[in-house]
């Protein structure tokens, strides 16, 4: 049997998950210029949402998602609002607020774990009903298939926020520089709390469809946050293709390197990625 | 003598040249003057002689040496000591250490186990005393106004006991006394032989002290020579002042 | 008391981390996360010879400094190329390869089976098993690391040292090869954590890979930022808060199944209103 | 100069101090003081209450406290209440933090814990030299038990259950070719070591052999590899974690080999998945009937899974130790190590060995049908 054409589906499907927490990644690194650490478990809040109102409180499914990505780009508005816009109306440096945002998510880990214990669960107990595709020998399931359709209407979406709207111009000439958005009359601080809300949510979307296709639980976010950070950052960090190219790009050599090593060393295998690129081109393949 | 050569020095950035073929000589033991708009090349001139920036052709002469690939840790060793455009100091450390660092071992084994001698100490109180310093060495660099930082970073330079100081600016946004200690500063340098390259806006400034004047624009160079020569120039005047 | 001398010995081993660690974060503005897998280092190097070869404790300790050394040279010769966020994103990348190596060279480290019956030094006649005797050798040993560091940022290179934090570029044309000054005192660092991993290992009598995660290094940063960088007695201080906490924590009697989580909730904390209150840390001189 | 002298100066006097309060102190510890007969009595539980480990350590907290509250209800041990102390592990070096605090702060009677072995490595020999009893409860490396004299486990090691895989596997079902993906942690690798040992001695043929790291979800593509090997039964020791997301994707990816798993399946997230259906589960014959799985909900609602029963019964079988000899120490492992205790849950009988292991162990073999274990009938 020929493994390959499933090893590149399976390549497919990590590489769509790795940019869901990519892109919203992105967005944020662009406008505010630091590594938001506190994203993966913002991924976690979407899936507990979810879990919440449609496992324990039975609603509907489709209204629990949708309030589930709300309340993701509200708990990162919150974030953004109580902890790092005091910070950076005190121009503290970058590093404070990476040390602050890991102290934002190991709390609201530890405030998951409390209110939801650790179980590992996962959020649909029917996926053997759920449809399978084929394609080219290679089978991909319909969460995944939707996984990969978030993925490109998310990156079109956000490239016509980015592009063709005012706030995305506003976005935009605050990426490349602050100061001078200032000057001309930017809110920078509003805009920013904004997208923090956007990227939060497409978090918490990457957190519940995670949740479908596999599972949660509260420690989940580290190992999507580190994906998603090093696929930005292969990819050109704060440049929205660039974090699905990485992602895409991260996915291939990890499946690839854990076809032709071992599964055990995954994780090792992506740094070493990431430091290959970090050495050879820092700013990743899309950026210059 | 020339303390300072440049022969067709190149650089650009993403297809613009900054520097553009550009080659000069100053005497040793003069003020020179580099004058020119706003993104005429000065500071990225300055920058490619003190190795903060690669040079993509030509050669610096230094004291009759010739380098191609200066890299920043051997900029002393040439007998170079440089000032930044924005005053670049070591913020969280105090005024003494800001210039008793420039003064030790390069080496790392040689700074692990170096005790400073009376030396140091000495020579430190000398130029901190120069630039009227001396009062505020034990507080931090950070805590200083802006003038005083300047000082400051002038007197790091003068610690150093170079024979050519590439000083980027160093009288913008003084008040008259700060700009007195500092005019002294630069005719004192000269007074001792050493050779000063600044940049400066400051016409009056320029023709009290420069002996010598280089216009760039463009990244070119437009003019050369002594300075009431060359700032009685028509061409350089429109060049200057249309920016 | 026992219980004491443990935590005490406990201590002793997080704060040579910490002081090595300071060094490196706090004097030379490197932000390292790499630690915890030079500490695995010099312990698993202690607990292999020690368990599978006749040599003594103390030769083990010099052969862990050597291998660390080794080590942190060709990672810091990596590493000095980055800078800020960056460096930190590098080196985490570097624990997690290190943490690899521990889970997956079985032949040498015993993979995840960790290696146990690991035994203790004895020297002149004093035999070290005994707890309390053990805590005097760490406590000697932390009072030479401390004075090396002492010595080291009180010398010109320490003062170099901090100029490098300040402003690299600027010390460069002062005619400092930075690049040598930040691979020395990164080596330094490595190797008195190995110290403390050779401790710890022979204390302990049993390792694994779990003892060297990146999460151990976080929390080795966290002790140093919380007792305050560039202040070597700080470090000192965090480590003996840090340590005493959680154990102050089991007798305060939280409701126990939350009591876990509760700690995990006050860390984040911590480093939250440390960055927003007090960047430098309690008895910090320098804000990163 | 003088700064650094200030210091010597400083661990000198510590030094001092530390060394006069511990003498001091040894020799009052030295004095016997006799516990008021009302006091109640102290019982350990070790455990990861936070970390990667933590639905387990909640599942081994309700457990233990089901049995505390029966006991109590009871009237308690010889009119003495058994009061519960909860230390959190992290399933690491900590247990030997919460060891310690336990046996000396606490000077618990006895300890039930630790559930990892990478937190009973460093703890247990602390308890040992102590002599405080322990029972380790899901702590399965083979060598723990045998620290010493004072250390029992009510769990089966995990020689047992990886042999008794690899012989199911060929004598059984009577498939030669295996493929083996297991949970790289403590409790896989030993399973993994011993299951492969056996298997190769029996005859067979191990086509596929590799690790996934504990928090993996994505296993998508060691399936496909051990797909393209051509096993007739995948062995696949893992977490739940990994076995929710594994046996989906098993499923997607079309591996049709029978699916063998470990005891740590036994849990409710992967008993309820559909997925999940005719797995069959290698483990050491743990019963956790439903009728006791609810009445732990009612003292805990957090996480239950297969350590519950075993942390219950290591309680109960202390108490009834207790009951019979008494809080001293030394006679409590006395009558461990010749008690035969017929009550238990998990197991049908408790009997120690020389090494402390279950003398009797079973293992069965069950195969998941319709949210629940079933025996499995060939």
């Amino acid at each position: 049997m020929d493994i390959l054409p499933q090893l590149i589906v399976n390549i497919i499907i990590a590489g769509a998950i790795y940019a869901l927490v990519a892109l919203g990644f992105n967005l944020i690194y662009g406008a505010t210029k630091f590594f938001n650490l506190a994203h993966g478990v913002i991924a976690a809040v979407g899936g507990y949402a979810v879990f919440y109102f449609a496992k324990t409180l039975g609603w509907n499914v489709y209204l629990a998602v949708i309030i589930g990505v709300l309340l993701a780009g509200i708990a990162g508005y919150g974030l953004d609002k109580f902890v790092y816009l005091p910070l950076r109306k005190r121009k503290a440096s970058n590093m404070v607020l990476l040390v602050a945002s890991l102290g934002a998510f190991t709390a609201i880990q530890a405030v998951i774990a409390i209110l939801f214990t650790s179980q590992f669960k996962t959020l649909s107990y029917s996926v053997g009903t759920q449809r399978i595709f084929e394609i080219f020998d290679g089978v991909i399931t319909q969460t995944q298939l939707i996984i990969l359709m978030s993925v490109a209407l998310i990156t079109a979406g956000l490239i016509l926020l980015l592009y063709k709207t005012r706030f995305g111009k506003a976005v935009r000439a605050m990426s490349d520089d602050e100061e001078v958005a200032k000057i001309v009359g930017i809110n920078t601080n509003r805009i920013i709390g904004r997208i923090f809300f956007i990227g939060s949510a497409i978090a918490g979307l990457a957190g519940i469809l995670v949740g479908f296709d596999t599972g949660i639980e509260p420690t989940m976010g580290l190992g999507l946050l580190l994906k998603g950070v090093i696929a930005s950052i292969i990819g050109g960090v704060g440049n929205i293709y660039g974090g699905v190219m990485g992602a895409f790009l991260l996915g291939f050599v990890e499946n690839f390197g854990i076809w032709k090593i071992s599964g055990e060393w995954k994780d090792a295998i992506a740094f070493a990625l990431l430091i290959v690129f970090l050495l050879f081109r820092p700013k990743g393949i899309m950026n210059k | 003598m020339n303390a300072l050569e440049i022969k067709k020095l190149v650089k650009h950035f993403d297809g613009v040249y900054a520097v553009d073929n550009l080659s000069l000589a100053i005497e040793k033991g003069k003020i020179a003057a580099v004058i020119g708009p706003n993104g005429s090349g000065k500071t990225t001139l300055i920058n490619l002689i003190s190795g903060i920036v690669p040079i993509d052709s030509g050669v610096v002469i230094i004291n009759g040496v010739g380098a191609r690939a200066i890299k920043p840790y051997n900029v002393p060793a040439y007998g170079i000591t440089r000032t930044f455009q924005e005053v670049r100091l070591f913020n969280q450390m105090t005024v003494i250490d800001n210039i008793l660092v420039v003064l030790t071992e390069r080496n790392v084994f040689g700074a692990l186990f170096e005790k400073h001698s009376a030396h140091h100490l000495k020579r430190v109180e000398e130029v901190l005393i120069k630039v009227g310093l001396w009062e505020k060495r034990s507080a931090l660099a950070q805590s200083l106004s802006y003038g005083q930082r300047k000082l400051l970073e002038i007197g790091r330079a003068l610690a150093m006991d170079s024979e050519v100081f590439l000083l980027d600016e160093p009288f913008a946004g003084l008040f008259p006394e700060m700009l007195k200690i500092m005019v002294a500063a630069v005719k004192d340098l000269r007074a001792s032989g050493k050779t000063v390259v600044l940049i400066e806006h400051n016409m009056d400034l320029i023709r009290e002290l420069a002996d010598h004047v280089v216009v760039l624009d463009s990244g070119k160079l437009l003019a050369e020579g002594k300075s009431e020569e060359v700032l009685s120039r028509p061409e350089v005047m429109e060049a200057y002042l249309g920016e | 008391m026992e219980y004491l001398i443990h935590l005490a010995i406990l201590f002793t081993v997080y704060a040579m981390l910490g002081v090595s660690l300071n060094l490196v974060v706090g004097y030379t503005g490197l932000l390292s996360l790499t630690h915890a897998a030079f500490y695995g280092i010099g312990s698993y190097t202690t607990a292999i010879l020690l368990t599978q070869s006749g040599v003594d404790f103390f030769p083990s300790v010099v052969l862990g400094i050597i291998l660390t050394l080794i080590a942190s040279f060709l990672i810091g010769l990596v590493l000095s190329k980055f800078r800020d966020d960056y460096y930190a994103l590098g080196s985490f990348g570097f624990n997690a390869i290190a943490f690899a190596v521990f889970l997956n060279w079985q032949n040498l480290t015993r993979g995840p089976l960790g290696i146990p019956g690991i035994s203790k030094p004895e020297l002149f006649g004093i035999d070290f098993s005994n707890n309390f005797n053990f805590l005097m050798l760490v406590l000697a040993f932390l009072g030479l690391v401390y004075l090396a560091s002492r010595f080291i940022v009180n010398s010109s290179f320490g003062r170099v040292l901090k100029s490098i934090r300040e402003d690299e570029e600027a010390i460069q044309v002062f005619g400092y090869n930075t690049l040598y000054f930040k691979l020395a005192v990164f080596m330094i660092g490595a190797g008195m954590a190995a110290i403390a991993g050779s401790f710890f290992a022979s204390y302990i009598t049993f390792i694994d890979p779990s003892g060297f995660t990146l999460m151990e290094s976080v929390f080795i940063l966290v002790i140093i930022i919380l007792g305050g960088l560039a202040n070597l007695r700080g470090s000192v201080l965090g480590a003996l808060f840090l340590i005493l906490l959680p154990e102050i924590l089991r007798f305060v009697g939280f409701p126990s199944s939350v009591a876990a989580q509760m700690r995990q909730l006050v860390y984040g904390l911590i480093l939250i209103l440390l960055m927003l209150y007090r960047p430098q840390g309690l008895l910090g001189e320098y804000k990163i | 100069m003088t700064k650094n002298s200030k210091i010597v100066l400083g661990i000198i006097v510590l030094v001092i101090v530390i060394w006069g309060g511990y003498t001091m102190l040894r020799q009052k510890a030295g004095a016997p003081t006799a516990p008021a007969t009302t006091e109640p009595i102290k019982i350990g539980l070790v455990a990861p209450m936070t970390g990667e480990g933590a639905s387990y350590g909640e599942a081994a907290f309700g457990g233990a406290m089901l049995a505390v509250k029966e006991i109590n209800d009871a009237g308690g041990i010889n009119g003495r209440k058994v009061e519960l102390i909860v230390e959190d592990d992290r399933c690491s070096s900590a247990g030997a933090n919460a060891i310690n605090k336990l046996v000396n702060v606490d000077k618990v009677t006895a300890i039930v814990g630790p559930v990892c072995s990478s937190s009973a490595g460093p703890g247990v020999p602390i308890a040992q030299s102590a002599g405080t009893p322990v029972i380790l409860i899901g702590a399965s490396a083979p060598d723990l038990t045998k620290v010493g004299d004072y250390i029992f486990r009510n769990y089966p090691s995990d020689a047992l259950q990886g042999k008794f895989a690899a012989d199911f596997v060929y004598n059984t079902l009577g498939k030669r070719k295996t493929a083996v993906i297991f949970v790289k942690n403590d409790w896989g690798q030993g399973i993994r070591n011993v299951f492969i040992e056996r298997y190769k001695q029996l005859g067979g043929e191990i086509v596929y052999d590799e690790g996934v790291l504990q928090d993996a979800t994505d296993l998508r593509t060691q399936i496909t590899k051990a797909k393209a090997a051509n096993p007739e039964v995948l062995y696949f020791p893992v977490y739940p974690q990994n076995g929710v997301a594994g046996l989906k994707q098993i499923k997607q990816l079309g591996l049709t080999a029978t699916v063998v798993g470990g005891d740590a399946f036994i849990e409710e997230s992967i008993l309820k998945l559909p997925e999940a259906e005719g797995v069959l589960i290698m483990e050491g014959k743990t019963n956790n009937p439903d009728d006791f799985q609810a009445k732990v909900k009612q003292v805990s609602n957090k996480s239950i899974n297969i350590i519950t029963p075993y942390a219950y019964d290591a309680v109960k079988i202390f108490a009834k130790v207790i009951e019979k000899v008494g809080t001293d120490q030394k006679a409590i492992r006395d009558e461990l190590a010749r008690t035969v205790y017929r009550y238990s849950i998990a197991v049908p009988v408790v009997e120690f060995d020389a090494n402390g292991d279950l003398k009797v162990a079973e293992v069965a073999v069950k195969v998941i049908q319709g949210g629940k274990t079933v025996e499995y009938i060939r």
